[in-house]
């Protein structure tokens, strides 16, 4: 799964900016927040591509963005190649059903008065998918795929651990045969010994059904497990993306060092250096001019504060937004 | 080994429910030593929290909670003193950090208000010096300017920065042990490297024994010199970290190190997973606790409880598969 | 701060408006002419006519309204159609005798209700925390004209400790005062202290069990401190608000009492006008209620600033 | 702590075995009976709430079997036995003009219980869609919510008051005006769960699977706010008794030859020295209607959400 290989991108985002309006909603005091400021993402088959950052970052309004449950506020969505801008709202629906998502929360993500059954199914009755018969069917073999019994079939969310209504929401998104799945913190929610188990059941569906990832984590080792591709987001921009050997090998922003530097080792023998950042992210209500990291980056120099940096490719995919690179 | 500061013998935890006596923390032993590290992990329903909060006595000991055990500090069991010496030792000598600062910071009352109050109830100290004390703990915590922080609010701070308010908090009157409960599991990993730093350095410092309750182990390889890990109740195992990273002998020890991918980890292979999930502590498995969820359980497993052994010079743990030499080959 | 408490005070200005509006819809629009409720069902067309037009009557919706609250402003609530007083004379003089009944069932509330939800709370599952509870729900369960019922039944028919009626001001003696006011109150503060006691219990309870209480204990604050200081200051922002509702329900609860115990108040008045079909009469103590009910809840909302810097720096 | 406490596994005791087929039908109607069951055993479990069913259901009888139960009629004069004490004649003792207080306590249930219901009932929908349309609808949540915010800084018997002045006073205009003063808080309750309801992650999933509008609000929001805006009507429903009874004590209600409650309050209130039948009887039955209801309502949350503890 070498990232060289030209292959069609299933989900392509281009220059997608999502802001938020906040303050006063009478004229004066009108502020954006920018949640997300400009960025390229595209997404192949089969791959799974990791997109870390911290809290604030923007990578799950992105990855919402993506999804269509908020609009861009500016930027071209591309789902198989097609650009959904122009496009009837009844072609989107169609067009979306390739595109599904699994959340962070297992808890408020399922309704609690439906039953699994019910959640199941409905996803088909929404895209008028066969009988009320095979769509019973339908569910009861995806429930096999993601380890649940058919004996769940009528049972409440509430009577659910959170690792098993994991797959239950994993399930919901695999029921109508997606091209990508969009995995919003799948896993963080959980206790080690039930995330090691979801994890392994994403990467068995990608072998087994060639379905693709987009994974957002904030859990570098997690993220470097499961990727072959990993985009750094900070504050809205994309830092960093390149194929997760790639990244690891030679890995070329500040930030993206930092970050890497600061996961702690589960092997008590290595004792690496620590590149420890300064102060706290600064507002997205009110982002640094210039590079959004030269607050904090050790390395900046004024031309940092005044230049923003656009991504420069480095090597085949590596692709960075610094100016001292 | 350093001289004990907190000894922990038996430690039984039970919880009054609708449904009985529900016996959240099941003979518990361990020892704290002066100025070291230690870690106890677990995943959530472990004990660990309930643990750390028995210690100081926590729990409403009228209609919530029955503790048994001993819990020796300073010559003292804890258990036998009256409640108004309690108090004069927690936030004194034993001080515990939380894991959600926003929360455990009084919404009303601002941050150095909060620091002020631990330093007058137990070093009676008048208003100023304490004022002037709180500023000095919030620069010693790394807090930028101070003064103007003293006036703030809990909420008008950052994450981190609030984590290094209740750090202050607690180490304001240099205890002697700190219990730090999952410190750092609602920050980012930016930050929670600067927080983990801090508390290593405080640790140094000023010389205290400190207990750091997690989930996560790497943060424990990091930082911690030993390890107990805990599950439903109970310790599993118990050893130096180069013990427990580097020769595990309990299967629930090696099935969390194993879950967690490393960051040089070979990536092509699949991670190694615990099948199941913790059982309710009103559904307690007889026999081993763990015995559902272990690969090599056996019938003798299901039916026996195991004994925490020794198996080494340090290294303790609760499972009928290892024996003395297993434990040193291993 | 001042920021907030302007802002605060502006916001009540669209409140005032919709209220002053739909009392006026209320009494314009409701299906029957006023004028011709007022003179009853011997009134002749012209004479009804005549009223109407001395009324405004005839006159657009748009301009009755603004003639109507542009009077307000000047203080003219019009005239009384029982005996052609000015409706805010007749007004002032029964106010007295109702502020002072509210008082009385407010502090008898307060004095007990209070204490009593903080100790319910703190002694969760103890006899106080049962008869907190207990009487929380007879509190809901019991209105005030009924309780007043029951009340003179035992106090003043059976064992005549009270008078069962009637109203002595204090200025012809303090004891009198009291003996004559204090069945009123304990049937119309009865309510209130019930409401009081579990809006106090459950704000006190969730602010027990918040993770700051935990901290303070772990810091060793003494228990009293943790009841006094920690908890009390976050549990008053509840209280506070359960207070100010409480002022407004005593306010409007005197209607009914009043006119069982047969005190002078706006509570009499007020029933005593809809047997008149007195309409501005009735239009002006509910303008008057509904008013000062917006005032109180923009004060509590200016003390919640006070309590709780959160709300204060936006 | 917590989370261990929270969360069950699932019982094992319906694995079907290893068979690979399982009757899915039958799986159905077992897993709905045990869930039935579950709701019962709740509800059951808190003996308030089934005292409160008791005294709810009891008065139901009594309202509706009246006649079968009471051999007099409640408006029947009868001036020679004014005023009568307790006796196995008349249960409850006659009144001012000689009817039988047994027999208007209990056709007063009647006018009691369907203001009630009706008031309860059409609030508890009025509410509910205003409120379900205010939280979709920012134009429509200002309107409304700002009628309701008016209408609200009125307080209730007042309002209720002002509103029966000006209607004519009989038992439809006492449930219009009774609607009128619940509507708001229940439109308040239902936006405020709606919009609770809205911001949760399945709406969004709903979303992300393709949902159209009404789906959204008709299959998946209108069933979470449903049992909060139930509960509100049992207490609506006791509440607008008090009202009710309030309004005829004071004259403004149901008029006077009617058996209500409070007509007969207001009477008894007039005589209170000589006939203390006349208040104590009607006042029990008010209090205890009123309390079975509002311990109905926390019996009817348990049974409606059986997973909340």
């Amino acid at each position: 799964m070498t990232a060289e290989k030209e292959r069609v991108p299933v989900l392509k985002g281009e220059g997608i900016r999502k802001y938020y309006q906040t303050g006063g909603s009478i004229g004066r005091g009108k502020h954006f927040v920018k949640a997300v400021d400009g960025v390229d993402i595209s997404i192949c088959e089969g791959e799974i591509y990791g997109l870390v950052g911290e809290t604030g970052c923007g990578k799950s309004t992105l990855g919402r963005t993506l999804m269509g449950l908020t609009e861009a506020t500016d930027g071209k969505i591309r789902i198989l190649g097609k650009d959904i801008g122009g496009m009837k709202k009844s072609e989107i629906t169609g067009l979306r059903r390739n595109i599904q998502m699994v959340f962070q929360d297992p808890y408020t993500s399922l309704d609690p008065r439906q039953k699994i059954g019910d959640i199941l199914m409905e996803a088909l009755e929404i895209h008028k998918i066969g009988t009320k018969e095979e769509r019973m069917e339908a569910a009861l073999k995806i429930m096999g795929t993601v380890g649940l019994r058919p004996e769940h079939f009528y049972r409440y969310p509430h009577e659910f651990s959170g690792g098993q209504r994991q797959r239950i929401g994993l399930a919901r998104a695999l029921i109508l045969s997606p091209k990508i799945i969009i995995c919003d913190e799948p896993v963080s929610a959980l206790d080690v010994s039930i995330q090691a188990q979801i994890i392994n059941l994403l990467q068995e569906l990608r072998e087994k059904q060639n379905i693709s990832f987009l994974f957002i984590a904030h859990d570098m080792s997690v993220v470097r497990h499961i990727s072959d591709r990993i985009g750094v987001m900070y504050l809205g921009h994309m830092m960093e993306e390149a194929p997760t050997d790639e990244l690891f090998a030679r890995t070329v922003h500040p930030y993206s060092k930092a970050l890497l530097s600061a996961v702690p080792n589960p092997n008590p023998h290595q004792k690496k250096e620590r590149i420890v950042l300064k102060g706290d992210l600064p507002s997205p209500l009110n982002p640094p001019p210039g590079c959004v990291f030269h607050t904090r980056c050790p390395y900046a120099t004024e031309e940092c504060s005044i230049r923003r940096p656009d991504m420069k490719e480095i090597a085949p995919g590596h692709k960075v937004a610094c100016l001292k690179v | 080994m350093q001289e004990k500061i907190l000894e922990v013998d038996g430690l039984c935890t039970q919880f009054r429910t609708e449904r009985g006596l529900l016996k959240a923390i099941d003979g518990v032993s361990f020892d704290v030593y002066r100025g070291e590290m230690l870690g106890i992990v677990g995943e959530s329903g472990c004990g660990k929290s309930v643990t750390s909060q028995s210690i100081l006595r926590l729990y409403d000991e009228k209609r919530l909670v029955k503790y048994s055990g001993e819990i020796r500090f300073e010559g003292k069991n804890l258990f036998d003193i009256p409640m108004k010496q309690m108090r004069q030792i927690r936030g004194e000598k034993i001080s515990m950090v939380f894991q959600d600062a926003l929360s455990s910071l009084n919404p009303v009352f601002t941050v150095g208000n909060q620091i002020v109050e631990s330093l007058r109830i137990h070093r009676k100290l008048s208003k100023k010096e304490a004022e002037e004390k709180a500023v000095k703990m919030l620069e010693l915590v790394g807090i930028p300017d101070p003064r103007r922080r003293f006036y703030q609010y809990p909420f008008e701070l950052s994450g981190g920065m609030r984590q290094r308010v209740m750090i202050a908090v607690a180490l304001a009157c240099s205890p002697r042990l700190l219990i730090a409960d999952e410190p750092t599991t609602a920050l980012d990993v930016t930050i929670q490297a600067q927080i983990m730093d801090l508390i290593v350095d405080m640790n140094r410092r000023m010389d205290m024994g400190v207990m750091l309750i997690t989930h996560d182990l790497a943060v424990v390889a990091e930082t911690c010199s030993r390890v107990i890990v805990m599950y439903l109740g109970q310790i599993v195992e118990e050893g130096s970290v180069d013990d427990i990273f580097d020769r595990p002998a309990h299967p629930y020890t090696k099935g969390l190190i194993e879950a967690v991918p490393k960051m040089d980890g070979d990536r092509s292979r699949r991670l190694h997973q615990i099948d199941g999930t913790v059982p309710l502590l009103s559904q307690i498995p007889s026999g081993c606790r763990f015995a559902p969820r272990c690969p090599y359980a056996s019938e003798r497993c299901r039916k026996e409880m195991p004994e925490l052994k020794t198996i080494g010079a340090t290294q303790k743990v609760r499972c009928h598969c290892v024996t003395e030499e297993q434990g040193k080959e291993a | 701060m001042r920021k907030f408490i302007v802002k605060r005070v502006l916001s009540v200005i669209p409140v005032l408006i919709v209220v002053s509006v739909v009392i006026f819809l209320l009494v314009h629009l409701v299906p029957g002419d006023p004028a011709a409720a007022m003179l009853g069902d011997m009134a002749s067309a012209e004479d009804i006519a005549a009223l109407r037009a001395k009324m405004g009557l005839d006159r657009p919706l748009i301009e009755q309204y603004f003639v109507w609250i542009i009077n307000m402003f000047k203080g003219d609530f019009g005239n009384s159609v029982a005996n052609g007083e000015p409706v805010l004379s007749v007004v002032i003089s029964h106010l007295m005798p109702t502020v002072s009944l509210a008082l009385y069932a407010l502090i008898i509330a307060a004095l007990i209700a209070i204490p009593m939800g903080m100790a319910a709370a703190q002694k969760k599952g103890t006899v106080i925390d049962h008869v907190v509870t207990v009487c929380s729900l007879a509190g809901v369960s019991l209105p005030s004209f009924l309780l007043g019922l029951f009340l003179m039944l035992l106090f003043s028919v059976r064992l005549r400790l009270f008078p069962v009626s009637g109203y002595t001001e204090m200025s012809e003696g303090l004891v009198q005062h009291l003996r004559s006011i204090t069945l009123p109150a304990i049937a119309l503060g009865f309510m209130n202290a019930a409401l009081m006691m579990r809006m106090t219990r459950a704000s006190m309870l969730e602010v027990l069990n918040s993770d700051y209480i935990k901290m303070a204990r772990a810091k060793g604050v003494k228990e009293k401190w943790i009841l006094g200081k920690h908890a009390f200051k976050n549990a008053l922002v509840t209280v506070i608000t359960v207070f100010g509702q409480s002022i407004v329900h005593a306010l409007a609860g005197a209607a009914v009492v009043e006119s069982l115990f047969a005190i002078p108040g706006l509570g009499q008045l007020m029933v005593n006008s809809i047997g008149r079909r007195d309409y501005y009469v009735i239009q002006a103590i509910v303008m008057l209620i509904a008013v000062f009910n917006v005032l109180i809840n923009m004060l509590i909302d200016i003390l919640y600033g006070v309590v709780d810097p959160r709300v204060r720096i936006r | 702590m917590r989370d261990a406490v929270l969360k069950a596994d699932l019982p094992e005791s319906f694995s079907g075995g290893t068979e690979q087929q399982v009757d899915m039908e039958q799986l159905r109607k077992a897993l709905k009976k045990e869930q039935r069951q579950i709701r019962i055993r709740k509800f059951a479990k808190n003996k308030a709430s089934v005292f409160g069913l008791v005294v709810v259901c009891l008065m139901i009888i009594l309202a509706v079997g009246a006649p079968v139960i009471c051999k007099y009629d409640p408006l029947e004069l009868n001036t020679v036995n004014r005023l009568k004490s307790c006796s196995a004649e008349h249960w409850f003792g006659t009144d001012t003009m000689g009817r039988d207080v047994f027999a208007r306590v209990l056709y007063g249930a009647r006018i009691s219980l369907t203001v009630g219901f009706s008031v309860g009932i059409s609030a508890g929908v009025l509410g509910m869609i205003m409120g379900l349309y205010a939280s979709t609808n920012k134009i429509a949540d200002n309107v409304l919510m700002r009628i309701c915010d008016g209408l609200k800084a009125i307080p209730s018997t007042l309002l209720a008051i002002t509103m029966m002045t000006v209607l004519k006073a009989d038992i439809k205009n006492v449930i219009i005006s009774l609607i009128v003063v619940n509507v708001p808080s229940m439109a308040r309750i239902a936006r405020s769960q709606a919009i609770v309801v809205k911001e949760q992650t399945y709406m969004e999933a709903m979303k992300g699977l393709g949902a159209g509008r009404s789906r959204m609000l008709w299959k998946h929001m209108a069933p979470n706010i449903l049992s909060p805006v139930i509960v509100q009507v049992t207490f609506v429903f006791a509440s607008s008794i008090i009202t009710e009874a309030a309004l005829s004590f004071l004259g403004a209600g149901v008029p006077a030859p009617a058996p209500s409650w409070g007509n007969i309050l207001n009477e008894g209130k007039g005589v209170i020295y000589s006939a203390w039948w006349m208040v104590l009887f009607p006042g029990i039955f008010t209090v205890l209607t009123v309390l079975g209801l509002n311990l109905l309502g926390d019996g009817i949350r348990d049974f409606l959400d059986p997973m909340s503890s």
